[in-house]
């Protein structure tokens, strides 16, 4: 009956708002335009980074803090050790991750570097790290992680703490975020570089705090 | 239809089945999975509708890079107390009554 | 802020805090704690009378603040009044007394007296209160504050009466605040006037004000324990005798009526309540539970439950004044205000009296209690003389003016109803003094506490507060035409209601 | 000025973190001291100066986002931060050490509060969607933490409600976009006309349904009892007193910004919500009457004092409807806080949450039943408090608006919530059976608690300048 009850509501709701795009009259505003006809003075060529890390860096801000939130709350529920049973890893897959984890790294910093001109950025190189360290940890090369060390909770909140500081001092001389389009180009750099490497551990560490096991407890 | 309308319209058949998922499905990691998809219609929504008449615009392509992220924390945080969860009772599901 | 401002808040001051630095006390330290009782309630009656000697001299006393845009907590001393304030302010000291001397060594005192002064502060409100709205603010603190009272003890027999006085006592609150802002909304404010302030609206809201008033009647009218409203009173006798005391005479029954004097007279004025025919209904009603409550007294072995009925006759004779449309009834009512709650809380006090000493809580087993609580029991005749309107007692007083109010207003039959009453209470009274006096004293009592030592037949703060009461129930029956008492005050009130010179009795 | 309101609780939330499990109190208590004044300041310059604006990045809407601090957001911002100080006055005297409950609780709470702030400040409809998941994630995540299987399932099926709800949210502000090609609500408000296209009108009724679950409204209420009746004592009075209220304010924030013209269009529109509030009043009041635990009881209570902020909405036509509605946000904010505190007190001290396991208290325990008294008073909207202040103004405006079911609603429901209230307090005033026994427990629970209540007493004797701030827009 409920079942029932909410495909046929689903079904309505597609046929309904479907029908309501398909004759929708173009739209007013035209954002594209404003942001190419900005895009010289927010110090990056790309416009989807432009967009991501100055027009609309504020919600950049927040997200970041989305994703430490969410790593602190896997940390504040506390993940106790089911053991999960997993094959050991071949010797072949640990020889590829040990081959292919530095490359991820340049790949990583290459990525980081192209987001100011053409697709890439902060997020993805912070994943393709983050994927180095999963595929290490799957070759039980790396292992899971217990509550973090002081050191590694600064690498997991310095890239927030270096946006919000940059953030904050801009506040200072003008509105919050507002880059002198001369700095905005090396100071989006700094941030971008921070979100890397704290992107890449927060997202490993999603990774590698949900499935640690006794093994690994220390 | 334009490709954009398309997307479109297939996010918002994408959202519709996932919300269906969310409230129909009781097992708790397919549940999380129907959130996923019901968020990415959302996402091609965004992309697509802003787009419809085929001329790039970066703000919604941003926004949901935005919003994949918001989404992978929610994920990651949805899967963390499920397996809390599966850790205390053994279930992956959640339990009827309601009175808590 | 001037000293008229000041001088109404002070009164309130003088009884809240005291409240609630009890609170804060503990159990244990007894001293400070009567201290602060005591000096509260004097300092309380000092300033009482600074405001009469004020209010006679012609000052006005008053001051507000606003709390919304456009709705303010307002209050002023005028005559009415002051005549609530002075019989509060002088009972709240007796009574203080008696529950010092009733409560000895009982547990959880300081919670008992902080709630007691809550109870006065909010008394204080309601007879200061300028508008409807500040009324109703300390209309429902003093629900809340009888409340921790009434189930004192803690039984579950206390819960089940406080519960029922809350039932009542809310769902009137509700009724009444309904009419309140249905006022406000039509008229933009509430603030109470000589010759009322319902007869700006003109004729065409006329229908609109009778429902208001109904809704008015019928919140006030639990408090005022109106039948058919009155089913918490004898509920709530659980209470200790101390607090049946303030219920009865003092805070919550008066409260009630005086809240019908004050929408009667102020809210929509006299002459305007007869042109909507709201009187003669009025009068009815209190007619009705003038008979009912005597007629249901003659019944009740419980010594406080039938006092409990014979305060809800006792209470509608001041409605009644109301409303008998004219200067003299107005007058016995005013003064009946005064006279029911001088007499009535000499009565309760000797009941808690014969409880704590002899244990005695009912009728039957009052046989002879006379001889043994002579000072007691002369008290507690007096104040039942007076309850029949025996002459020479504040009763006779108050029952002349009302009977001579009602052949003023041309409604005779209110005269019998009056004598059907008095004849009711002489049939409940009479038989309880025959008992005390002169059946024989029974081998023993059902639990004495208190030994007599030579003339103590109990102990004396026991003692003092009945015999205090009931001698000013004689003194406000011989000295009425003395200036200073209730009787001239409420000639005061109802000329100034009237703006009438003078107001004469014809005998 | 009003930045800082946002970066404050991001920043020591993250030092908080950099400290490690259970650290951080002082910084938080500095922290939320600052934050009180930023807030109180904010309030008084919104009085002096009218509306507040701040373009982040210094672009300005369309492409830019702004903040915008009006005399509503103003409001909720205070009330957020008067609530939040004392509140972590009581946790920290409420969590014992390594309490599993306290490891990130200081943290989590700055993210909360970042998420609410920005929230209250945000005028651009995708930016609120990353501060509604702010909130959320943070939300949940205090009621998880350090729980056992029944906090676990609560936060799980509180996690799904809020995912689904912001999820619709969502949705609909890419439709709006699509639309409009912009997500400025002061850019959308001139656009959005009574002839929009149905389009619109799906993506708001996406967005209010989106929010209403958030703001559990009946029938959406379902998570929340279990949530706030199952975390512990500080974070159920978090959630219930502000966290319910942000998506409440946001509902309200579109009601009468973007939407307000298809609200005009659409007049039987305005019922719904009151109608689902009237409802939520009697279901809620009912689930309390009969629930056997005090935080359920309380829990439902919020339910049903949730609804009187719903019946604001058909009498939106005067400007006075607002004021009842932020009043009434306020007196049962702090009115609800206080309960809970007062509750976490009593069940420390007794060991129990039961209901039927409190007589005595009274006497045990005499400020800690005053603070659940005085809050009882302001719910149930007795005079002199908050509630009644916020009482008095609904029933006026809806007799002034011939809507007497409105008025009769909220004096019904006031009614059924003193049979709620003095159940707890009737039980209270018991004597004590011979066999209990109490644990004492830190003054500091008791006493905040009873500042909290007083408070939305006080406020019930004063309520000129918060309205005089509300009527700023």
């Amino acid at each position: 009956m409920k079942r029932l009850l909410v495909v046929l509501g689903a079904a309505c709701f597609v046929v309904l708002l479907i029908g309501a795009m398909l004759d929708l009259a173009p739209a007013g505003i035209a954002l594209h335009a404003a942001v190419s006809a900005n895009l010289p003075s927010s110090g990056v060529e790309h416009p989807v980074t432009a967009v991501l890390l100055n027009f609309r860096g504020y919600d950049t801000l927040l997200e970041i803090a989305v994703l430490l939130l969410a790593l602190i709350v896997i940390l504040a529920v506390g993940i106790d050790s089911t053991t999960d049973v997993r094959p050991a890893a071949s010797p072949v897959l640990q020889a590829l991750a040990r081959l292919a984890a530095p490359l991820m790294i340049v790949v990583a910093v290459y990525l980081l570097w192209a987001g100011a001109f053409r697709p890439g950025g902060a997020f993805q190189a912070g994943a393709v790290l983050a994927a180095a360290a999963v595929l290490l940890h799957l070759a039980e090369l790396l292992p899971g992680w217990q509550s973090p060390g002081a050191r590694l909770r600064l690498g997991l909140a310095g890239g927030f703490l270096i946006f919000l500081a940059v953030g904050a001092g801009l506040l200072f001389q003008g509105a919050l975020l507002e880059y002198p389009p001369e700095q905005a180009g090396w100071m989006i750099l700094l941030i971008e570089s921070g979100l890397t490497v704290s992107l890449g551990l927060i997202l490993a560490g999603l990774f590698l705090l949900l499935s640690r096991d006794d093994g690994d407890r220390s | 239809m334009s490709a954009g309308l398309l997307f479109a319209s297939v996010g918002v058949i994408l959202f519709a089945l996932g919300a269906a998922g969310v409230l129909l499905i009781g097992h708790l990691l397919r549940r999380i999975l129907a959130f996923n998809v019901m968020g990415s219609g959302a996402f091609l929504v965004l992309v697509g509708l802003a787009q419809r008449n085929g001329i790039a615009d970066p703000v919604p392509q941003a926004m949901v890079l935005t919003g994949i992220v918001v989404a992978v924390a929610a994920t990651a945080l949805a899967l963390a107390l499920v397996r809390r969860l599966y850790a205390l009772t053994g279930k992956i599901e959640l339990p009827q009554d309601d009175e808590g | 802020m001037s000293f008229n401002e000041l001088l109404p808040l002070a009164v309130l001051a003088s009884s809240l805090l005291p409240g609630l630095l009890i609170f804060t006390l503990p159990e244990s330290w007894v001293g400070l704690r009567t201290a602060l009782n005591l000096s509260g309630a004097l300092v309380k009656l000092a300033l009482v009378m600074l405001l009469i000697v004020g209010v006679q001299a012609g000052e006005s006393y008053g001051v507000q603040f606003a709390v919304l845009p456009g709705l303010d907590l307002a209050f002023k001393a005028d005559a009415l009044g002051l005549l609530f304030i002075a019989l509060s302010a002088v009972l709240w000291l007796f009574t203080t007394l008696y529950a010092i001397g009733y409560l000895e060594g009982a547990p959880r005192r300081s919670r008992f007296f902080g709630f007691f002064s809550l109870c006065v502060t909010a008394t204080m409100g309601i007879a200061m209160a300028a508008n409807l709205f500040t009324f109703f603010v300390f209309y429902e603190l003093l629900t809340l504050a009888t409340f921790p009272l009434v189930v004192h003890r803690g039984t579950v027999a206390a819960m089940r009466g406080g519960m029922t006085y809350l039932v009542y006592t809310l769902i009137g609150g509700a009724v009444l605040l309904t009419g309140i802002i249905w006022l406000h909304h039509l008229l933009g404010h509430t603030d109470f006037a000589h010759a009322g302030i319902a007869a700006a609206l003109g004729p065409a809201y006329d229908g609109q004000l009778q429902i208001i008033f109904l809704l008015l009647m019928i919140g006030v009218g639990v408090k005022a324990a109106i039948v058919p409203l009155h089913g918490w009173l004898p509920q709530a006798m659980v209470a200790p005798a101390p607090v049946s005391a303030l219920l009865h005479a003092v805070a919550v029954v008066k409260a009630g009526a005086f809240g019908i004097v004050r929408i009667v007279y102020e809210v929509y004025g006299i002459e305007f309540a007869q042109s909507l025919d709201l009187l003669l209904p009025l009068a009815i009603f209190a007619s009705v539970t003038i008979v009912w409550g005597s007629f249901r007294a003659l019944f009740q072995d419980d010594l406080k439950k039938r006092l409990a009925f014979s305060t809800v006759s006792q209470v509608s004779y001041i409605v009644l004044g109301v409303a008998l449309f004219g200067p003299v009834g107005t007058v016995g009512g005013l003064v009946h205000l005064v006279h029911q709650g001088i007499m009535k809380i000499t009565l309760f006090f000797c009941a808690g009296n014969y409880a704590e000493t002899l244990g005695i809580h009912k009728v039957s087993e009052m046989n002879g209690a006379g001889r043994r609580m002579p000072l007691t029991s002369i008290a507690f005749t007096i104040g039942a003389l007076g309850m029949m309107g025996a002459p020479l007692t504040a009763g006779a007083v108050s029952k002349a003016w009302l009977t001579d109010g009602a052949t003023a207003a041309g409604m005779d039959w209110a005269i019998w109803v009056l004598w059907t009453s008095s004849l009711l209470n002489a049939a409940y009274f009479l038989p309880i003094l025959w008992r005390t006096w002169f059946k024989p004293v029974p081998k023993a009592w059902p639990a004495e506490h208190v030994a007599a030592r030579g003339w103590r037949e109990t102990a004396w703060l026991l003692l003092l507060p009945p015999m205090i009461t009931a001698a000013m129930t004689l003194a406000a029956g011989m000295f009425s035409n003395n200036q200073m008492s209730p009787l001239s005050w409420a000639k005061l009130i109802a000329e100034r209601e009237y703006l009438h010179e003078t107001i004469i009795r014809t005998p | 000025m009003m930045v800082w309101l946002i970066l404050l609780p991001l920043l020591w939330a993250s030092f908080a973190f950099l400290l490690g499990r259970g650290r951080g109190v002082w910084l938080a208590m500095a922290g939320l001291l600052a934050q009180l004044w930023l807030a109180y300041t904010l309030a008084e310059e919104v009085v002096a100066s009218g509306v507040a604006m701040h373009a982040v990045g210094g672009w300005g809407a369309p492409l830019g986002i702004d903040l915008v601090a009006d005399g509503l957001s103003a409001a909720m911002l205070l009330l957020t931060q008067c609530i939040a100080l004392p509140l972590a006055v009581y946790a920290r005297a409420y969590f014992k050490r390594d309490d599993p409950a306290g490891t990130y609780f200081w943290p989590l709470v700055g993210f909360l509060l970042a998420g609410l702030n920005a929230l209250f400040l945000s005028a651009d409809l995708f930016n609120i969607y990353v501060t509604l998941e702010l909130l959320g994630l943070a939300a949940v995540g205090l009621v998880a933490a350090g729980g056992g299987a029944q906090q676990i399932t609560a936060a799980l099926r509180y996690l799904f409600a809020t995912l689904v709800g912001s999820g619709a949210y969502l949705l609909g502000v890419a439709l709006i976009y699509g639309a409009y090609g912009t997500v400025s609500i002061t850019t959308l408000t001139p656009l959005i006309t009574a002839e929009a296209p149905d389009l619109v009108w799906i993506a708001g009724g996406l967005m209010m349904a989106g929010l209403m679950l958030k703001t559990a409204l009946f029938p959406f209420h379902f998570w929340l009892p279990p949530a706030h009746g199952g975390a512990p004592a500080p974070v159920s009075a978090l959630l219930s007193a502000v966290v319910v209220k942000a998506s409440f304010y946001l509902i309200l924030r579109l009601w009468i910004g973007p939407f307000s013209s298809l609200t005009v269009a659409a007049s039987l529109v305005v019922w719904l919500p009151a109608l689902l509030g009237t409802l939520a009043i009697f279901w809620g009041s009912y689930q309390a009457i009969r629930a056997e635990r005090l935080k359920m009881l309380i829990a439902y209570s919020t339910v049903a004092q949730l609804g009187y902020l719903f019946l604001i909405f058909p009498l939106l036509a005067s400007a006075g409807a607002l004021q009842a509605g932020i009043m009434q946000a306020f007196a049962h904010g702090l009115a609800k806080a206080a309960m809970f505190m007062a509750a976490g007190a009593l069940i420390k001290a007794t060991g129990q949450d039961m209901v039927a396991g409190l007589a005595g208290v009274a006497e045990r325990m005499p400020v800690t039943l005053f603070a659940f008294g005085l809050a009882g008073i302001t719910l149930m909207g007795l005079p002199p408090s908050a509630g009644f202040l916020a009482k008095w103004q609904l029933i006026e405006l809806a007799l002034s608006q011939q809507h007497w079911i409105i008025a009769f609603v909220v004096l019904v429901g006031g009614l059924l919530a003193a049979v709620y209230v003095f159940r707890v307090l009737r039980q209270a005033f018991l004597l004590a059976p011979a066999s209990s026994v109490m644990t004492p427990v830190p003054r500091m629970l008791e006493w905040t608690a009873f500042v909290m209540a007083a408070a939305s007493i006080l406020l019930g004797l004063r309520g000129v300048e918060l309205m005089q701030l509300v009527g700023v827009t």
